[in-house]
């Protein structure tokens, strides 16, 4: 195996293009333990890290854009990004320990494509676009369309994520994050829910996106959450339907860390708390 | 806190210096077994079966050995074959597979290259051939006739018949006394339930470690990771055939053990793979050959049937132990019937229990080995009759308390015990006497283990300027260390950190048994204060002479020898040893001794709970525990062992065991899904050490190590079921299965 | 295959050593650097054993390619003390006996000197969460959990002295 | 006299006999005496890897030449392993 840090996106692209087994990584936080586990060595390990935009958290014109080698670490340090996008930066703080969220990014978190990925959720309900690089130029994806699978991705040969784009959430709307593990820390995702609500003036719910992780092969969008919560209040009907909604969407497997018939329960309970939640955030203002 | 019963005052046994060996803790420089390196040294690896059960057509080394960097290549067919009858002969056959692999993970060949890189890609060059055979993993299947078959040659033992056919139950053990019917007959209430647990690892942080360096004496150095260096050399010796003169083995610092670490693991391969390389070999575990390879503590199923009169004295205990063994027997189950009912004065009880082997890892001791799953039934269902009854459960504990003279289920009586001095301290304490937070559920459990003795030696050599090192050989895997030294300075009177205590090798102290059965500070300690004493004598001797009088006008008190009549100022110890080359050369003393008589060890705890019912996540939110240490020679590492006895005991209640898929593969062998508690998982462990002297310590000390891991999952499935209702009978109590249990009702039985 | 050659500032000393591209950092200050005080207890970033400080950043050295480290500004469990001078984490671990084996030690006091340094005052409950990814099977974690908040004390008395 | 108990897998050798007074100086004497009582009983309990004596409530592994003071109870037990 080579190391290689280029400087720019350019250089990733030409150093990808040329070789199918090299790799890109951030954190290397899932590719050390893959490695460990037995997993072939890519050819090259290509460090993102020296470059600026791949590291980068920056507003403009309304729109977080999210480097996406930044550790998450940086994600939570950020006041005005937390602010904006509460769920999704506390996502990013439950990604392992502190040693971890020094080194994991957003684009590891995707690319790996686990479905038990903490942060992808949050990404989703809030329209996350991914600037992809590859030898064809930049193209820009919703993050949604980007895991096809356990470890696999959409992304063609060549092609790696720069950066995240994400809209600046308008007023009275805000996310949330919970996920279900044994521990307190340190495990992955059992469940894992986020949400994305709007209010309107009277305290109804305007606009709301419904995410799940661990239930599917990838991250599942539950629209029908979200229409059972618009146009209502977050009352005990709502969030019962809500429930409903995404155990109903939830089709998981049974593995070591859950079975299906809890999985299923879970993610209604934790579809609902996310909701409660997120609405509570929107109902005092949002992030503004 | 500390509830003393009559101990005498003391002026260092009980308190709390800085352990010697910590400065080098804090700053990095404590070398373990993995951080040494030598001149020219390799590396080891070892190649393990992936298959659960089948036999080895062939090894073909021959890839392997013409790999760059690669020194040497063993397998099974190096070692010889120890006859049939010889005790070490399965801890052998664990250690380099003969004829069969028996569990995924089992050690099929070792290589010795210049790399770790290299030794590991030439062992899986190395080419098996195996033929699969059925393999059983779950404890009551195994046990029916016609299950896949482990070992031709196990019969069972203790039945009432011997056996004509070879089975995978090595043992049956059986305890019995009174009469169980008319026991059950007088019972007003009847609780009976089957719990389940399954196997769980030890899960130390520092894996197995070694390094051999074999020289052309045909002599070898073993530095190693070890709870007793002694038995690395004879285990060691008896996989290699050596005497073991050849073999001298060096105790690094050790980190952790809690029971794994009592037996071996790579150290004759190391020594192998010296010999033929001509070079030092270091062999160190990755984690997950930790998990896959090393021993965890039993899964078990466990019967058990209480009955109780209406004023809540249990009359009867029926009780059935299946403890599976991994791939070859040990004396789970045995240990398990003698402790099922121990916290209990019961008249008439049936118990019996039955080893059986299983194509898993073969188990080592875990702390207290066998005694927590069988406090899980016996405490859930004590639980059960307090609340049919309506008593509190201390109550219903303190009416059926043994006390000294009492028979104690396993035969003999009981000496002087504290298992009502826990209780009486839990019932005392603001915890328990607070009302649980609303919401939230409590639990209490108590919990026994024997603690054993053993053989232990140590050195005490005064220095010239009135310091002393106290050698020992009981590697120290908790600050035993410090004990020895407070217990020498208590004696010697001098100041604490005058002493250094060291760990000596196999060839600078005598025969030391493992650091085992809460033994060290108990036995060791014994030693330590039996050299002390007869350097004492031989202080008063020198002083007699420097005085020129008779040593019976000598007198040692308070670290100073001081004349009886007066006629001389006192001399300090250090006057002594500055003149003893004048006085009769170096002042040194040696024991050498079998401890007897070692303090059963019991603690009691309370815990409380809270609990979401929608996901089946439990919350310790509270959590005190009691226990007995006899004395406390350093209330900081007593509180250490209790607190980190507890915590061990939660992870096993809430979240830990092994999960083999259908082929017997180990499918969490990483502490990502082999969830040990981290700290935010946890409240602080309060604890009250209660002091009842054992009357056959010099300074009263009973072993602390074990007992503390006994209670904790009953006390915790008690408080889960107080918080929710459910009561839940199999482990881990994880989110789903306690959430499965609040689902669909489980309450009490009846 | 030719190693890489790295330059870096490891404990107030500027080094340089030579290592595989595949290999840990952890592994390179092992090996090549002789500094034993990070140890491995998994190697795949989930008990902390093998914490650092790397520019600033909590890390596991086990999960960082040593030739990540070029031109990096590391902090070892051997450089956290000034000279003779222990640091509050390692007199108050020391007086509060918040180690027993030690073994996970190097990791703790690395993870809550990170702590300290960016949160001077924290509460029992960020403590808890902060030494999360340290994994310690001897203490049940109570007397380190005590040592971290006595040690942000007697800095705080330090600063106030 | 000792007091020798029997446990329960014991007594499948002493044909039931759940208690026994010997009079023997040590373990190894007392072994001796149960052997000419219950034929094969000695090779049973004289296998230390396998048997330990709790003398007095004093658990003894290896304890062949241990002495037994007069009216001790005697039980023999299995050897203790420990974490």
């Amino acid at each position: 195996m080579r190391y290689v840090a280029p400087a720019s996106v350019a250089e990733v692209v030409a150093l990808l293009a040329g070789d199918p087994d090299a790799r890109v990584f951030a954190g290397a936080t899932d590719l050390v333990p893959q490695m460990r586990a037995g997993r072939p060595e890519p050819s090259v390990a290509i460090d993102l890290k020296r470059i600026s935009r791949l590291t980068d958290v920056s507003l403009t014109d309304g729109t977080w854009r999210i480097g996406a080698a930044a550790p998450t670490a940086d994600l939570t340090a950020n006041a005005a990004l937390a602010a904006d996008l509460p769920g999704l930066v506390y996502a990013g703080g439950l990604i392992g320990s502190d040693q971890i969220q020094n080194r994991a990014s957003l684009g590891g978190n995707l690319c790996n494509a686990s479905p038990a990925a903490d942060s992808v959720p949050s990404l989703v309900v809030n329209d996350a676009q991914a600037v992809v690089a590859g030898s064809g130029g930049e193209r820009t994806v919703p993050v949604i369309d980007i895991p096809t699978g356990p470890g696999r991705t959409s992304l063609q040969p060549g092609e790696f994520v720069v950066e995240f784009l994400i809209d600046r959430p308008p007023p009275s709307t805000s996310d949330a994050y919970l996920r279900l593990i044994p521990r307190t820390e340190m495990d992955i995702a059992i469940v894992g829910a986020a949400a994305r609500v709007s209010l309107d003036g009277d305290g109804n719910c305007s606009a709301a996106a419904i995410a799940l992780a661990a239930v599917a092969p990838t991250v599942v969008l539950v629209p029908a959450a979200a229409e059972a919560l618009i146009g209502h209040p977050a009352d005990d009907d709502a969030l019962a339907a809500v429930a409903a909604a995404a155990a109903e969407a939830a089709s998981p497997i049974d593995d070591k860390r859950g079975t299906i018939a809890y999985r299923r329960q879970v993610a209604g309970v934790l579809a609902k708390r996310a909701v409660l939640e997120a609405a509570g955030r929107a109902g005092n203002g949002g992030g503004r | 806190m500390t509830i003393t019963e009559q101990r005498p005052g003391y002026r260092y046994v009980g308190t709390r210096p800085v352990r010697h060996d910590g400065l080098d803790k804090v700053v990095g420089k404590a070398r373990y077994a993995a951080d040494l390196v030598l001149p020219g040294m390799l590396y080891g690896h070892v190649l393990r079966s992936p298959h659960a059960h089948a036999r080895i057509v062939a090894i073909d080394t021959s890839a392997a050995e013409a790999m760059p960097g690669v020194r040497a290549v063993i397998t099974g067919a190096d070692f010889g074959d120890l006859p049939a009858d010889d005790p070490e002969r399965n801890m052998t056959r664990n250690l380099m597979a003969r004829d069969k692999v028996l569990y995924e993970g089992h050690a099929v060949a070792a290589v010795a290259a210049t790399t770790r890189r290299q030794a590991r890609d030439a062992a899986e060059a190395i080419e098996v051939t195996y033929e699969a055979l059925p393999h059983t993993l779950d404890i009551l299947e195994a046990m029916e006739p016609g299950a896949p078959l482990l070992h031709e040659d196990i019969f069972t033992t203790g039945l009432d018949s011997e056996p004509s056919e070879p089975s995978n139950v090595a043992n049956r053990t059986c305890y019995e006394r009174g009469d169980i019917e008319q026991g059950f007959a007088e019972a007003d209430v009847v609780v009976e339930g089957e719990f389940v647990t399954k196997p769980i690892h030890q899960g130390y942080i520092e894996p197995h470690a070694c390094v051999a360096d074999t020289g052309q004496d045909g002599k070898t150095v073993i530095w190693c990771s070890s709870q007793g260096h002694f038995r690395v050399r004879s285990q060691t010796a008896a996989m290699l055939g050596w005497d073991t003169s050849r073999i001298k083995v060096i105790p690094a610092e050790i980190g952790g053990g809690f029971g794994g670490k009592t037996t071996i693991y790579l150290e004759p391969l190391a020594v192998e793979l010296s010999a033929r390389a001509g070079r030092p070999v270091k062999m160190v575990m990755s984690r997950d050959e930790v998990f896959r390879a090393t021993g965890p503590t039993p899964g078990s199923v466990i019967r058990v049937k209480l009955g109780a009169t209406g004023d809540g004295r249990i009359t009867a205990a029926k009780a059935w132990l299946a403890y599976e063994s991994g791939a070859f027997p040990g004396v789970w189950a045995m240990l398990g019937c003698m402790c099922v009912v121990s916290p209990y004065n019961v008249e008439n009880f049936l118990i019996e229990g039955y080893e059986v082997v299983v194509n898993k890892p073969v188990n080592a001791a875990y702390r207290a080995p066998s005694a927590p799953m069988a406090a899980f039934a016996t405490d859930t269902l004590v639980d059960e009759i307090a609340r049919r009854l309506d008593m509190d459960p201390i109550d219903l504990r303190l009416l059926n308390c043994p006390n000294k003279g009492d028979q104690a289920p396993y035969g003999p009586k009981w000496p002087l015990i504290g298992l009502r001095e826990c209780l009486e301290a839990i019932r005392d304490s603001e915890h328990y006497r607070s009302r649980p937070a609303p919401g939230h559920g409590r639990g209490v459990a108590s919990g026994f283990w024997f603690n054993i003795g053993e053989a232990s030696s140590a050195t005490v050599n005064l220095n010239e300027n009135g310091t002393a090192t106290v050698v020992t050989g009981s590697p120290d895997i908790g600050g035993s260390r410090a004990s020895m030294a407070l217990m020498a300075a208590e004696e010697l009177g001098i100041d604490v950190h005058a002493i250094q205590p060291v760990v000596g090798d196999t060839e600078v102290v005598g025969f030391t048994d493992v650091t085992e059965g809460s033994r060290a500070t108990f036995a060791t300690g014994m030693a330590v204060v039996e050299a002390c004493r007869d350097l004492k004598g031989q202080l008063r001797g020198r002083a007699a002479r420097m005085w020129d009088c008779d040593v019976d006008e000598v007198e040692w008190a308070d670290g100073q020898a001081t004349h009886s009549g007066g006629e001389h100022e006192p001399l300090a110890l250090a006057d002594i040893t500055a003149e003893a080359g004048r006085t009769g050369g170096p002042l040194g003393a040696t024991a050498s001794l079998n401890a007897r008589g070692a303090g059963p060890a019991f603690s009691v705890q309370v815990t409380d709970v809270s609990v979401d019912e929608e996901t089946g996540r439990v919350t310790v939110e509270r959590y005190t525990t009691a226990q007995d240490a006899g004395t406390a020679i350093h209330p900081d590492y007593v509180e250490g062992q209790m607190q980190g006895g507890v915590v061990q005991g939660i992870g096993w209640a809430l979240n830990e065991e092994y999960i083999h898929d259908a082929d017997g593969v180990m499918e969490n062998p990483g502490f990502l899904d082999y969830r040990i508690p981290v700290a935010s998982d946890l409240p602080m462990i309060e604890t009250i050490i209660v002091e009842v002297p054992n009357p056959n310590h010099p300074y009263g000390v009973r072993g602390v190590g074990e007992v503390g891991i006994v209670p904790p999952i009953p006390a915790l499935a008690n408080a889960i079921h107080d918080a929710t209702g459910a009561r839940i009978r199999e482990l881990p109590m994880s989110p789903p299965r306690v959430l499965d249990a609040i689902m669909s009702g489980n309450g009490d039985g009846g | 295959m030719s190693r890489t050659h790295v330059s870096c500032n490891i404990n107030g000393d500027d080094v340089e050593f030579l290592c595989d591209a595949g290999e840990s950092l952890l592994d390179a200050l092992r090996d090549e650097m002789r500094l034993m005080g990070a140890k491995e207890g998994c190697g795949t970033g989930d008990c902390g054993a093998c914490s650092i400080i790397m520019d600033g950043r909590l890390q596991c050295s086990c999960l960082v390619f040593a030739p990540e480290a070029d031109g990096a500004t590391i902090v070892t469990v051997e450089g956290i003390a000034d000279g003779d001078h222990l640091h509050p984490l390692q007199q108050c671990f020391l007086e509060g006996a918040a180690l027993q084996c030690g073994v996970c030690t190097p990791g703790f006091l690395v993870a809550a000197k990170a702590l300290l340094d960016r949160n001077p005052e924290p509460t029992e409950t960020e403590v808890r969460y902060a030494l999360a990814g340290n994994l310690c099977r001897c203490t049940g974690y109570d007397k380190i959990v005590r040592s971290v908040l006595a040690a942000a004390d007697r800095m705080k008395e330090e600063v106030a002295g | 006299m000792a007091q020798v108990h029997f446990s329960s897998n014991q007594r499948r050798l002493t044909g039931g006999v759940a208690q026994v007074e010997v009079d023997a100086a040590t373990v190894r004497e007392l072994l001796r005496k149960l052997e000419e009582m219950f034929p094969g009983i000695g090779a049973h309990l004289d296998r230390t890897s396998a048997t330990a004596v709790a003398i007095d409530g004093d658990i003894i592994p290896d304890p062949m030449y241990e002495a037994v003071p007069a009216d001790a109870e005697v039980h023999f037990i299995t050897p203790l392993a420990g974490g």
